[in-house]
């Protein structure tokens, strides 16, 4: 026997074909068994824009890339290891990623003229030599997966939809896996159609077997098991984390959690998730658009539930009004953008960084709202109740940004118990005694909360500017601007729940790279590499967007230069300098796609270069 | 405070400085419905007024209940979440003519269909009060405003037909200064399950005066205005001599004896089709006043509730809900 | 481009790759608009297409004509808009369930009330196609999607009994695949002056595949629609033995001869009354197609265009305009 | 006869009353006296909040103050030297404003015991000393009003409402002028009912004869002319001026003029002022919200018209999403916020310029927008054209920020002759020759601007980003940072059409105060008086918020100290800071209440102070 068998410490993998081809579940199924080998991973899906394309057409390509490793890893990987494209437009859109000598599994079966045509090639790329440095293993995937099935009188259509579980087949014995955790999987779920579990089944082992039989791959590889500590994992998008977070929010808080939405790539599947929530005593109301979504949430907030919204972009800026009036009520609320490329309708399945601005300042008047910043998919769990605890202890309403790039990425999550996770006191005013609707808690400057319903407590509140203290409707000058100031001073006061800041990197190096949100993970990678490169730079996360850490300045400034790379044309860093920080510069991208590691260390590297050479 | 105590209509006033024109018929109304919670008995603290924007939308404030006045045209969402988080409160709507046929003709819309158990107060005055005086979607044609000095082109909605359209489940007329017609109204529309609209012809006296004196006006009101009793004809007049028949899928208004038949004359019912509620909403002369519909069907909220656990020991466990059904442990498997 | 040349539905096409769905109902309706606006010999340049946001706004970008794919929900006020400042030229509008009638609403039906020139194409799917697959405010009472495991809570829209409830001069319905009958009732809303309403029932194969089969299935189709023809009786099936006749405010369909008379039945009026159109729009089985209502109102562009000087030389002069009424000079008084 | 008669430079006065009692109308007409006199002059009516309260409550006062001189001035005046109160509640609320010393007229029929009490007053302010420091003329106009017209048969409520031409034939008097001027546009107003005609007429004129009889007062002033260049003049409102601006800008672009609103305060009275417009070619559609105006102006410049839409913070947000679009679609539009203070509903007929941020930031992803802010009511005619222009060069929405101070407030005007005002050529792409939607101007980077309906030229465009030069639907990275790009160049280009910037003051100082919008003369007048006194400080005005003038950061580098006052928590320092001007510190005031000079001048010296002492 030929095959050799390798260890290696991290690959990525991806799966790219027609949005028919089924690459989204065969990446999953791959990724969940990684997760069973206990390799640390990310996921990324690539969905195709809105509509479903015509079949083998570029726009229609769907792609799943899986980073599995036996160490901690922060990205869904630059570069592909081992690309499985299932037609050409799949080889045409995702080849670039492939890196040199990587590996090729192409499904030969689909390469025909008409497929050519489709995908733009003006002849068979397998034949001319434009693959040749890579390591191709043309397969045809379609014959194979028919024959294995033939017996089965399965219609053709339904035939060519068992060609990613080949596929997955071959990807696991690749990399030294065994199918039986699929298979029951496999049981698991197409419980209605016997025949199409049993064809899906087969082809799985047949894609297997192919390796044990043809050896069509001179090495296979093992990437051991990472270290992570003992406990519970389930694997984890950042649409389900947030989800999942509100819910365990509400619980601890003892508060109904109610969520008003309106569908809106990309983060419909936040609905979708928490629409089947219902025994956990979520309410989700789809409303009839994005004003009437976070209106009735402001509605539920006001009667004592909390009151959640979410949208991307275009559908938070028409929440911008209503947002105003959370501000003016000071009730608790929790709108999450998950951010798109933009402007306007942009590139909605792609991901972008760029609304930072908007959270902060897209609002009439002065109207402040803490606003925070997810870092990865799991960390949406996390980010979702801490804003649940400060919009329901400063009644205010809070801003999550969240972006397509952790929406629908994924990750091991460590599972907490409920009980590690500490109560949020929702402190209602309860008693008639010295009541006021607009006297304040001395410490957090909230003003007391009422559970309708609760006799003695009537009164009257609404987005006219109140009276310090007794709520009532004031047009006096000194008053407006006391409030103005009130309202200021308590969300600046938030800053008081953070944690401490954590730099990581070399300290001590003049550079420090700041990141914010969902670019964590890259610039994390950017960092330590530099770092083992001998390339002192330090590192920094803000979740924080607003208010600002209170260390925040005072660290930056003890450093030469700040860079902060972002997906946009550079908001946070304005932010930083308009808050004092004159030194700081953003290292921006805005092509709808996530940071590399490698182009972020080659950017870093030659920003040192310039400032070195002092242009 | 219970329900039980004998409560006065100042119960329900929160006693401070009322802030429309003098004369605004807005006055007429805040004081039948105080007068209406009071006969009602409700307990103070469940009773929520709900406002967008606007003069009429004022009206929480001298309320002694909760109150929230909110931004324009959104009254209607907000209650509604109220409503699905709170099905235990008492949620009422008050919003004008602008407010919730403008900018928020599509949640009055939605609303309504949706069937949510919550009670409207239109306050129709034809016209933008508090922005001074601009056409609304209910002025009539021609109307000189200062957005329309050459008179208005659009062409009015009809408030009623319309949430008939939508499949409103009850819709009433009123005159703001008619307090006993209209108390009948609220109580009929507060003992309704489902979304409850009201109409109420209110008269701007400085934007838009007398603009409802043609079917209001003493005179001649009992000639212009049938008052809608459930199970009797339609019969209308100071000398109760005029009736309404149908007439293909219309209604013809006539002299009874002469241009209707008095053996034909429609019989009010409030449950009767979509088409005959339509018909009765549309008419122009006279105007349909009191109950025009009201049908019984399932209330948004209560399907809402339905569906979840109503005590905390019936919520599904946090922690089967953090596992999910995919997860594993580092050391054995569990499930996967 | 002149109106002369003899057109063909490919003068019409953009030439680019359309990305809808294979099997989507969409293409049908596609290929009716070219063949139409070929057949009509209209001139090119002068059709605009303003579409909202969703699958089937999409169409504008297959249309060899102008074309505006703009934000979700607004396509009406936009056309609305440019229909004002031009009224020399033909405008569409192309959108969805959910673009028109969730988040465009108010739009909808404002535009409707105005009796604004312009063509509103609905494609009705009762889904939400483009965001993968929600529930739309036309999707039945149960209806199983990702936003509602539990089945849809919401009563639907019918979007032609609202339309007329606002005030439509025009509405009719069609479905996907029937070329012939799309492309007639499209003739008549392009000759149609003022909004012309027209509900497309469109398979969406993807996200709510067979949703209108009850209604559209070809062997049922003659038993489940009444095709009207002005002027002529409602008769329908396949052997032509149903009909539909008055019924109180309502309708009642059934067998010529034993559950509805010959002699009774409705003769089909397009410029019948609002009640009629109503009841006839609201049918549901038999579902009514073909053009329901169609009357001559004045257009809200036309009223606009009559009270603007339109050739230059008649617009007031700038000069006396950036005098007012109210000027004065330095030097000696002109006018005060 | 005893009355003296003295020359003054300049003087401040306002008529304060119950809404009902005709403030506006009679300080409306003085003001036009006062024009006709050639006096420079600023008026600012104060308009109870939205609903007409109760008669004689504190909620129902409305005044209205004129600031006239015989030199340039620059606001309506920081204290009153005149006060005419015609009942309890406006002394109530507006005897703050007099000045000591000043003189106080008072309507002393409505000092009775149940006005007291609508106003809070325990006991007569007129007999319990309060007063001593003014000097009061009490006058019973109620009564001397009813005796000069008691034989008309007039009803007590239509005799009432002609005490407001009593008072202000006495304030006629008071400053030695004439009325007839005021008895003839009586004639042509009131052409319907005469007796209603002939009571304010002799109304009129016996409040003047008041003084001539009576001599209520032992002072007549006079104000000279001041020397105001040749010319013809007229009195303007900020609203007024952007209106016509928009039209001149039409029809000197030969556009038609398409205004989409939704009434809102204090933005209505664009569309009422528009609305009578039509005769000039302007279309005005009042549509059902915020959200279908701005839709409609942009269906209107995409037609090839000029597309304006006008609201106020809270209507603005909702026009955010389709701003977005109209940047993505790069077509002509303008976009008016009339801003009062905030947040949500806030106070409604109150100035502020909170909303800056929004203006720059309140769009999802990069959006680019120019903003503009007027200086003063008549500047708003320059700054609409302004906007105009750009947009149409461009192809770019505009935003123009004015406020509630400048709406309402007037100035006089030197009306311009409509021949000196440049043409503007909208460029229509007429030529299929080269045509391509997203091909670009090399110069401005504008893309080709075809006026629909012309023949060879159809295309299509949206919101989704588009490919560059071909405008067709792109989902490439590389074009999506490109577009983003050029996009924000475009705008960045702008400013090239900027002309010079302008220090006053003493350009040699340390310290430069920095203004923008509305507080431009408040401003101005503060520089002034300081250098005046020996405190060296420069000023400088900012219409152009962005893109940011291209000597602007060199300029306020040049400086020490850079302040800059406005009427918010200080979003101007906070932009300008971000663009590098580390030094920049804002000056804030939220009152709803526009600068006071001497406020200002007292703030400056104290910063001085502080900034001397370090700390
Ligand atoms: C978003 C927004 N747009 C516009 C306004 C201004 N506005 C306040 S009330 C109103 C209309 C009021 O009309 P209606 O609802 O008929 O109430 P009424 O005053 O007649 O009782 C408008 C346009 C606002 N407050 N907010
Ligand atoms: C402001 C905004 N909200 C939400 C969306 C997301 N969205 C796009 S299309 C659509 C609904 C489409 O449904 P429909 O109008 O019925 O069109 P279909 O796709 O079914 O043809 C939604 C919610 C959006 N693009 N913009
Ligand atoms: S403006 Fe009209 S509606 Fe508003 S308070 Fe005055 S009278 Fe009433
Ligand atoms: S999702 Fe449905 S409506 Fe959209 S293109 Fe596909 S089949 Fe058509
Ligand atoms: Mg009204
Ligand atoms: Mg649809």
């Amino acid at each position: 026997m030929s095959v050799q068998e390798k260890i290696i410490e991290k690959v990525v993998v991806r799966f790219a074909g027609d949005s028919g081809d089924g690459m989204q579940l065969a990446g999953g199924r791959f990724a969940a068994d990684t997760a069973l080998q206990r390799c640390d991973l990310r996921t990324m899906p690539d969905f195709p824009a809105e509509i479903r394309a015509p079949a083998g057409s570029l726009a229609g390509v769907s792609s799943f890339q899986i980073h599995f490793a036996s160490s901690p890893i922060d990205t869904p990987g630059d570069f592909v290891d081992v690309l499985v494209v299932m037609n050409p437009a799949a080889l045409k859109m995702d080849l670039s990623s492939l890196r040199k000598t990587g590996i090729l599994i192409v499904n030969k079966g689909q390469f025909t003229a008409k497929n050519f045509a489709k995908a733009g090639y003006p002849s068979n790329p397998l034949e001319d030599g434009s693959l040749d440095a890579y390591e191709v293993h043309a397969i045809d995937i379609s014959v194979l997966t028919e024959n294995s099935i033939a017996d089965l009188g399965l219609a053709p259509r339904t035939v060519a939809r068992c060609n990613n579980f080949f596929a997955l087949g071959m990807v696991l014995w690749l990399y030294n896996r065994e199918i039986d955790v699929t298979l029951s999987w496999i049981d698991s779920q197409f419980t209605k159609d016997t025949t199409i579990r049993d064809a899906n089944k087969r082809c799985l082992a047949a894609g297997f077997a192919l390796g044990e039989t043809a050896e069509w791959a001179q090495t296979r590889f093992r990437v051991p098991a990472s270290h992570l500590p003992e406990g519970i994992y389930r694997s984890l998008t950042g649409n389900q984390a947030l989800s999942l977070g509100l819910v365990v929010a509400g619980r601890k808080a003892g508060l109904d959690v109610f969520l008003g939405a309106y569908p809106i790539t990309p983060a419909s599947d936040i609905l979708h998730t928490m629409a089947k929530m219902s025994a956990a005593g979520v309410i989700t109301f789809q409303a009839e658009d994005e004003i009437a979504s976070i209106a009735a949430a402001l509605g539920a907030s006001y009667g004592g539930a909390l009151g959640v919204t979410v949208s991307s972009g275009p559908g938070i800026s028409l929440k911008a009004e209503a947002m105003g009036l959370a501000v003016m009520a000071e009730l608790p609320l929790v709108i999450l953008n998950i951010q798109r490329a933009g402007p306007s309708t942009g590139m909605p399945t792609k991901t972008e960084q760029a609304d930072l601005f908007q959270a902060l300042h897209g609002r009439s008047g002065e109207a402040p709202v803490p606003v925070l910043a997810a870092a990865s998919p799991a960390d949406c769990f996390d980010t979702a109740i801490e804003a649940a605890r400060i919009a329901i202890k400063y009644r205010t309403p809070v801003i999550v940004l969240s972006d397509a790039f952790l929406a629908n990425g994924s990750e091991p999550w460590h599972v907490p118990s409920p009980d590690h996770i500490a109560p949020i006191d929702p402190h209602f005013c309860t008693s008639p005694e010295g009541f006021a609707p607009y006297k304040r808690d001395p410490g957090s400057l909230a003003r007391p909360w009422v559970r309708l319903g609760t006799p003695g407590l009537e009164h009257r509140i609404g987005g006219l500017e109140k009276a310090d203290i007794t709520g009532e409707i004031s047009y006096d000058p000194d008053n407006h601007e006391r409030m103005v100031m009130l309202r200021a001073e308590k969300i600046n006061g938030v800053k008081r729940e953070y944690g401490p800041l954590e730099l990581y990197g070399d300290p001590d190096a003049k550079t420090l790279i700041l990141g914010w949100g969902s670019t964590r993970g890259a610039i994390h990678g950017a960092v330590s590499e530099l770092c083992a490169k001998g390339t002192p730079v330090a590192g920094l996360h803000v979740r924080h967007m607003f208010p600002l850490h209170a260390e925040l300045l005072p660290v930056l400034n003890r450093f030469e230069s700040v860079w902060v790379p972002e997906l946009n044309l550079g908001q946070f860093g304005y932010v930083l300098r308009a808050h004092g920080a004159s030194h700081v510069r953003s290292l921006c991208q805005i092509r709808g796609l996530h940071f590399r590691v490698t182009d972020l260390v080659q950017r870093i590297e030659q920003t040192l270069r310039e400032v070195q050479h002092g242009n | 405070m219970g329900t039980d105590a004998k409560l006065s209509k100042k119960d329900f006033d929160a006693g401070v400085d009322v802030r429309w024109c003098p004369g605004c018929g807005d006055y007429a109304i805040l004081s039948t419905v105080q007068r209406t919670l009071a006969s009602l008995g409700v307990a103070r603290e469940k009773q929520i007024f709900i406002s967008g924007i606007g003069c009429s939308s004022r009206l929480p404030y001298y309320m002694n209940a909760y109150g929230f006045h909110t931004i324009h045209g959104r009254a209607a969402p907000i209650a509604t979440g109220l409503k699905l988080a709170r099905p235990d409160l008492d949620v009422w709507v008050i919003t004008g003519d602008g407010d919730s046929l403008s900018i928020g003709a599509g949640h009055f819309l939605h609303t309504i269909r949706r069937n949510v158990n919550i009670k409207i107060l239109l306050f129709n005055n034809r016209i933008y009060g508090l922005t001074k005086g601009q056409t609304s979607p209910t002025s009539g044609r021609g109307t000189r405003t200062k957005s329309t000095p050459g008179g208005s082109i659009d062409n009015p909605f009809a408030p009623l037909p319309l949430a008939i359209a939508a499949g409103a489940t009850f819709v009433a007329r009123a005159v703001d200064t008619e307090a006993k017609s209209l108390q009948e109204v609220l109580m009929a529309a507060y003992a309704h399950q489902g979304t409850a609209v009201i109409e109420i012809l209110q008269n701007c006296n400085v934007f838009n005066d007398g603009v409802f004196d043609h079917i209001t006006g003493r005179e001649i009101k009992h000639d212009k205005q049938v008052q809608l009793v459930n199970g009797k004809p339609l019969i209308y007049g100071s000398d109760a001599s005029m009736g309404i028949a149908m007439d293909g899928l219309g209604l013809r208004v006539g002299k009874i004896g002469s241009d209707v038949q008095a053996a034909l004359l429609l019989l009010h019912d409030q449950a009767a089709s979509v088409g005959q509620a339509f018909a009765i909403a549309q008419l122009e002369e006279p105007v349909a006043m009191g109950v025009i519909r009201a049908v019984a069907q399932p209330t948004y909220d209560s399907e809402v509730t339905a569906r979840r656990p109503l005590r905390e020991e019936d919520k599904s466990s946090l922690e089967a809900l953090l596992r999910g059904n995919d997860s594993w442990s580092i050391g054995a498997r569990i499930k996967i």
